[in-house]
């Protein structure tokens, strides 16, 4: 058949998608440059600790949860539980296989992550929307209560923590500051690369025309069922792979208790915030939602000194997301991305520019 | 898709540059830095609020009447950490540089999961982490654990004083044969710590050990409580922390389980476990290294020179000398005489994290000092060492008649030797997964 | 057998608590399809409130009272700032809307009357009495009671006012229900200003079992499973699905948990709510929608 | 009512008595007829005839109660849409069922997922079969986008296109899987004279340069006449006539059941 469409005039020119190929690379290379080599050096301690680790492996769950709710249109709240699972297994394959280089532990962990993630999806082609939303609920309970009553998970720690064993790249160790941010960074940007693939491949269309309409996915030869089960298990790798690296990147340690419900609600605000359906989006959402809370708090330090209740910060800040969830549901649906897109338009039109 | 991405990120590197400038230091200050990393909202704020209170009140007495530790003045700052491991490390990251040249000596990081995540960073930038009543047991092995402090009580100390407190009870301990004894427990880290030394002295005494977990957050008990009431249990240890506290003891009444059958642990102690539970708390029995009680000395001063003149953090007034307030009147003292006893080695000046480290390690509170600094009857004796990072291992146990806490025993002591083992053979596992080769404490 | 006959007692009556919070939940969903996760953070607010009012020294009634108001003004502005500009948005949408609420309404009650724990007596005598020999709590019979007599008010007010009928009218089809001149904003400020009051008795209940504070609002995961099953559209359903709800858990965490570790409950009930859901999509008494192409 | 005996596949489709119904409201009962390979064959009769039903019959979206359906001389009791897909059955829908959010390229690319052989991994790593495939699709979706006069529209959002368009882009993204048997239902509806005129000229060059055969559903009997070489008629879901325009046309019943009622 594909033959007979041969016979139709010959295709049209494909310039704008050569632009968009040929531009693209300038400003991630800079932006590259920067977070590889001039953060590192400028950042300190604090920096990299407190705000560019967490920063980044939120942006990598908010990814994760992304191409499951954004581009595929699976609610889910069971995030961190995914999370928990990357992070525990990763732990158990360094544990057990002292072997294992850190980059395969890693995938390791993330790929459990995956067939759990699979698993809970099955009912993805029963149950759909808000009912759905429930199933990945008790995913979340289901899997924090395992890694809090299995003591094998946590190598029989009375104390139930896993803590990260010596993190080192085929012998350099990433043990400070700067490694594991680089350890992060590194993980983070080919994960985002491969995101960036699949959201443009057929997969990514069929993904996203299911999320749009799936009956007429269906018609016109998605196979809808496992496109969804994909969609949760390549969600769920994302975020097993964040999990690990919230833990021995970021904590350093973890527990059930690191990945609770409020920890998916999180992850949930970052793509509605950031922007669902839309790459940037996650991490423009985990930007701000690990930066805005700093911000008050350390605001709050400097206007009002010491004498400041932290607590008070700390409601007006819950009050202040509550607000923009809904402000941005009601305004701007597709998030900071859409609005800096809109942003940016309006620069463009900008009498100095010509 | 890049470009909004970089934009905004660069619009928030921007502005983090000017709040990220707080914490920088200046060299050169005569005062001690105190953070107080507190948690004031989240489902634990209630035991957390009073705490502060105490802390901050008696640095300001320090400050105030005793112009400083040997004239050292003390300054602090809030951060918080809604008990949660992640910003606990914003906050510690926040504070570790000191604050406008003020050194950090000492480190408390309030709540179990940053003591946790904190214990590895603290040790690689030499800050000691003081965390009574909570955190790595095994820590209590200095060799292997340089800079955790499990200061005063472990749990697993605690478990031992409750067994030898109800074998007191019971008329010594071969009258603990045959017993039943259930501890009832939040099913969590925090929980679970006490299990392997529970199941030790099960051994030794030959009571009957029940172990009944409570999901968090355990505001609905009728199942576990229904579990007791089958069990018939001669004692309940309750293990239980924040909510599922008073709805462990209404629903044991509601079970019709006696509250004097009943003994809290440390996080069970504290008036607002019992104030909810209203009737169903009276004769409830807990264990605390930090009883309450508003009659001691310190308060009696800290009431003369804080409260009266209006200096004081508390919010609420009827909540000093409670259980909490008292436990931060205690973790401020600790951290105040151990930078004392760095002084002497170091001089009359603020000291950093290496130093308050050997302070603590050669801190030596006995009856006399304690009733200087008005501490009699409120704290126990306290020496801590290389090897032994714990020190005291003691406990008061305290009934509620249901307006206070009545001290109904002196300290108990905790059978330390018997538990040594367990935890040299877990700090040695932990040495052995982190390939840490420990201390020899012989030469500290 | 009498343990195991108390066990099932004491679950179902442990089961009408959840359908106290449950309740709230249906009036809200049959109204406007939105499921209110917020419904938690208003139990808070209300308990929080009454607490408050009661602690300046106003009596029982009077701030009972002033509670209602305020849950109703609470109501009022909700459906004004949240709701109306949501209108016909997707059901996950409202869903994460609610959230945002929750964290609104959580953040503003601790901020104003502060996150110490509060005890609340409400003077139910809390001890056990006997049926011969299964043991029943009386708190939980009081409980049971007051879900009864709310549900009986609700049923009234539902089957007999206008504003009932024209809410069931909203519910069925609310296209109709526009076109035959009902304003479906008033019905909704109706049915926000109900369920905070539902909120306030569910809080006071769960407030003098817990004592009020924080934690409260946590009820709200508890009542998800119990609305899968029970339907989200239905009260009878509210009620039928805490019982089932109360029952299992209890019997699994005594029966079930000692066998796999205990501390089940958390999730038991998602599991349970999971097997309805593959039976029945629709829950016990929900209306099941056809799917149009 | 067709005059002479059927070769052997000559027929791609046939319908022998389908029923249907919805909580024992019949939609359609016992239905049979046939469609020639290479026709255009158009489904008429008044709103709730049961057209739709039909169509959602026959490439799987609704299972009948009885009946079967042959397509390309195979028995199907019921035919899951994938399946029917597969085989090469396009369809659109009555209300453009497009993919909203996505670009008209991307919604028209969607519909050779059938086609797609790169796997899992090498799209995700963009090894090199999986850009040759993607830009061999993306091709495919140019020359779709000419052929149907919608390159000026290739990188807008499919959801702010005028209804017309939608209908269009709908009909680019079942072709571009290069289906045997295509179902349009009601391609134009909501459409003012010229774009019907356009909408028809593009069916006739499907039906003519890629030799599909199309069933589709109609109201305006001026371009039914005009387009297709076979009618069949329902009325209340059962079938009131069939045969070519003229056949239909003249037919009493027709006139009674369906002419004599139109607006």
């Amino acid at each position: 058949m594909s033959a007979s469409i041969h016979r139709l005039p010959a295709p049209f020119d494909h310039a704008p998608i050569e632009i968009v190929e040929r531009r693209l690379p300038w400003g991630l290379l800079a932006l590259l440059g920067v977070a590889f080599v001039l953060l590192p050096l400028l950042g300190g301690d604090y920096w990299l600790n407190a705000i560019l680790i967490p920063f980044l492996v939120l942006s990598l769950a908010g990814l994760g949860l992304n191409l499951l709710t954004g581009y595929t249109g699976q609610t889910s709240v069971g995030s961190a539980g995914f999370m928990a699972v990357g992070a525990f297994a990763t732990y158990g394959f360094l544990l057990r296989e002292p072997g294992l280089p850190l980059p395969l532990a890693l995938v390791a962990g993330g790929l459990f992550a995956a067939a759990v993630g699979f698993v809970v999806g099955i009912p993805s082609s029963r149950i759909k929307g808000f009912y759905l939303m429930v199933t990945t609920l008790a995913a979340q309970f289901f899997l924090e209560w395992v890694f809090v009553k299995f003591p094998w998970f946590y190598n029989h720690a009375s104390s139930g923590t896993i803590s990260a064993p010596r993190l080192e790249i085929f012998g350099h160790p990433l043990g400070s500051a700067e490694g594991r941010y680089l350890l992060t960074l590194g993980t983070v940007a080919v994960l985002t690369w491969v995101a960036v693939n699949l959201v443009r491949s057929q997969i990514g269309r069929n993904w996203m025309a299911i999320r749009d309409m799936d009956t007429a996915a269906a018609v016109i030869g998605i196979p809808v069922e496992r496109y969804r089960r994909l969609a949760f298990a390549v969600s769920s790798f994302y975020l097993g792979i964040a999990g690990a690296l919230w833990a021995f990147a970021y904590l350093g340690t973890a527990s059930a208790g690191s990945f609770d419900i409020n920890r998916s609600f999180q992850i949930l605000f970052i793509i509605i915030i950031g922007g669902m359906g839309s790459i940037a989006g996650s991490f423009i959402g985990a930007a701000f939602i690990s930066l805005l809370p700093i911000l008050l708090s350390h605001g709050g330090q400097l206007v009002f000194g010491g004498s400041l209740d932290a607590g008070q910060v700390q409601n007006l800040q819950k009050v202040i997301f509550g607000v923009l969830i809904i402000v941005f549901l009601i305004r701007e649906p597709e998030g900071l991305v859409r609005l800096l897109a809109k942003l940016r338009a309006r620069l463009a039109v900008w009498p100095l520019r010509f | 898709m890049q470009k909004p991405f970089k934009r905004s990120l660069a619009a928030a590197l921007a502005g983090l540059a000017a709040a990220a400038a707080a914490p920088q230091t200046l060299a050169g200050s005569n005062e001690q830095f105190f953070p107080l990393a507190t948690y004031r909202v989240g489902a634990y704020a209630s035991s957390g609020i009073p705490v502060w209170a105490g802390m901050i009140d008696y640095l300001r007495y320090i400050n105030d009447v005793e112009g400083g530790i040997n004239g050292v003045k003390l300054v602090w700052q809030e951060c918080e950490t809604e008990w949660t491991a992640e910003k606990g490390i914003e906050c510690y990251e926040r504070f570790k540089k000191g604050l406008n040249g003020a050194p950090v000596a000492i480190y408390h990081p309030n709540g179990a999961p940053a003591a946790y995540a904190l214990s590895d960073k603290a040790a690689a930038d030499k800050i000691p982490l003081i965390t009574l009543g909570y955190g790595r047991t095994e820590a209590t092995d200095g060799g292997v654990f340089p800079y955790n402090f499990p200061a005063m009580l472990t749990f697993y100390s605690e478990a031992s004083v409750v067994i030898n407190y109800i074998a007191q009870r019971e008329g010594g301990f071969e009258k603990l044969k045959g017993k039943k004894i259930a501890t009832v427990y939040h099913d969590s880290a925090y929980g679970r710590e006490t299990q392997g030394t529970l199941e030790l002295l099960a051994k030794k005494y030959g009571f009957e050990n029940i172990q009944i977990p409570v999901a968090d957050p355990g505001n609905e008990q009728s199942a576990q409580w229904r579990q007791v009431r089958q069990a018939k249990p001669d004692w309940v240890f309750l293990r239980t922390w924040g909510v599922s506290t008073p709805v462990a003891i209404k629903t044991a009444a509601r079970f019709g389980f006696p509250a004097d059958r009943i003994i809290g642990d440390i996080w069970a102690s504290s008036n607002e476990d019992v104030l909810p539970a209203g009737e169903a708390g009276k004769g409830y029995l807990a264990l605390t290294p930090y009883p309450g009680g508003a009659g001691f000395d310190i308060h009696k001063r800290i009431k003369q020179h804080i409260l009266d003149k209006g200096k004081s953090d508390l919010k609420d007034p009827k909540s000093f000398g409670s259980v909490y307030y008292n436990s931060g009147l205690i973790n401020a003292a600790i951290a105040v005489e151990a930078i004392r006893a760095g002084q002497k080695k170091f001089g009359n000046r603020p000291l950093n994290g290496e130093e308050g480290r050997w302070g603590l390690e050669h801190l030596n509170i006995d009856d006399a000092r304690l009733k200087d600094i008005g501490f009699g009857g409120l704290m126990q004796k306290l020496k801590l060492s290389c090897s032994d990072h714990e020190g005291g291992g003691a406990a008061r146990v305290q009934q509620w008649d249901g307006a206070k806490w009545n001290l109904v025993t002196d300290w108990i002591q905790a059978d330390r030797k018997l538990l040594r083992p367990l935890i040299d053979a877990k700090s040695a596992a932990y040495a052995k997964e982190k390939a840490v080769t420990p201390r020899d404490c012989s030469k500290a | 057998m009498t343990f195991f006959l108390e066990t099932l007692l004491g679950g179902l009556l442990a089961g009408t608590m959840y359908s106290l919070v449950a309740i709230g939940f249906v009036l809200i969903y049959k109204a406007s399809g939105v499921f209110n996760f917020a419904q938690g953070a208003m139990l808070l607010f209300a308990a929080l409130t009454f607490v408050t009012l009661h602690e300046q020294g106003l009596p029982v009634v009077l701030a009972l009272v002033l509670t209602l108001a305020i849950m109703v003004v609470v109501a009022l502005i909700i459906e004004r700032a949240v709701l109306r500009p949501l209108v016909a948005r997707s059901q996950i949408t409202l869903f994460m809307a609610t959230l945002g609420l929750s964290f609104i309404i959580e953040g503003l009650a601790q901020g104003l009357m502060g996150a110490e724990v509060r005890a609340l007596d409400l003077g139910i005598p809390d001890v056990p009495v006997f049926l011969g020999e299964v043991m029943i709590s009386q708190f939980d019979l009081v409980a049971a009671a007051t879900a009864a007599v709310l549900v009986t008010v609700l049923a009234l007010l539902f089957n007999k006012t206008r504003i009932g009928i024209s809410l069931r009218a909203v519910a069925d089809d609310t296209r109709a229900a526009l076109s035959i001149g009902i304003d479906l904003n008033r019905i909704w400020q109706i049915v926000w200003a109900v369920a905070g009051c539902v909120g306030l008795v569910a809080g006071l209940l769960w407030g003098a079992r817990q004592g009020v504070q924080f934690s409260l609002s946590l009820v709200v995961l508890k009542a998800l499973p119990v609305l899968i099953i029970g339907g989200f559209t239905s009260i009878g359903g509210a009620i039928v699905g805490g019982l089932i709800v109360g029952a299992t858990e209890n019997l699994a965490e005594v029966y079930l948990g000692p066998l796999i570790g205990g501390g089940i409950t958390p999730w038991f009930a998602y599991f349970l709510a999971l097997a309805f859901l593959y039976v029945r999509p629709a829950g016990l008494f929900g209306e099941r929608a056809i799917e149009r192409v | 009512m067709s005059t002479h005996a059927p070769t052997p596949g000559e027929f791609i489709l046939e319908v022998n008595n389908v029923s249907l119904s919805f909580k024992g409201v019949k939609a359609i009962s016992a239905l049979s007829f046939r469609v020639r390979r290479g026709e255009i064959c158009a489904l008429i009769g008044p709103n709730g005839a049961g057209k739709s039903s039909l169509l959602n019959v026959l490439n799987g979206v609704y299972r009948p109660d009885s009946g079967e359906v042959v397509f390309e001389s195979e028995h199907f009791r019921r035919i899951h849409p994938l399946e029917a897909a597969r085989r090469g059955v396009g369809r659109t829908f009555q209300n453009n069922a497009l993919f909203k959010k996505m670009s008209v390229i991307d919604n028209v690319q969607t519909g050779l997922s059938r086609h797609m052989r790169s796997g899992f991994l090498e799209q995700a790593f963009g090894l090199p079969r999986a850009r040759r495939e993607a830009r061999a699709f993306r091709e495919q979706a140019e020359s779709v986008l000419e052929f149907l006069e919608l390159q000026a529209y290739r990188d807008v959002e499919v959801g702010s296109l005028a209804y017309g368009l939608q209908k269009r882009v709908e009909l680019g993204r079942a072709l571009i899987a290069g289906p045997g048997l295509l179902l349009l239902d009601e391609p134009m509806a909501g459409m003012n004279a010229d774009e019907k005129r356009e909408m028809s000229r593009f069916i006739t060059d499907v039906n003519r340069d890629l030799g599909t055969t199309v069933v589709l559903i109609e109201h305006d009997m001026g371009v039914v006449m005009g387009l297709s070489g076979h009618v069949v008629v329902l009325d209340y879901g059962r079938k009131v006539g069939d045969g070519t325009p003229a056949e239909v046309q003249a037919n009493p019943d027709v006139i009674a059941a369906y002419l004599g009622t139109v607006h």
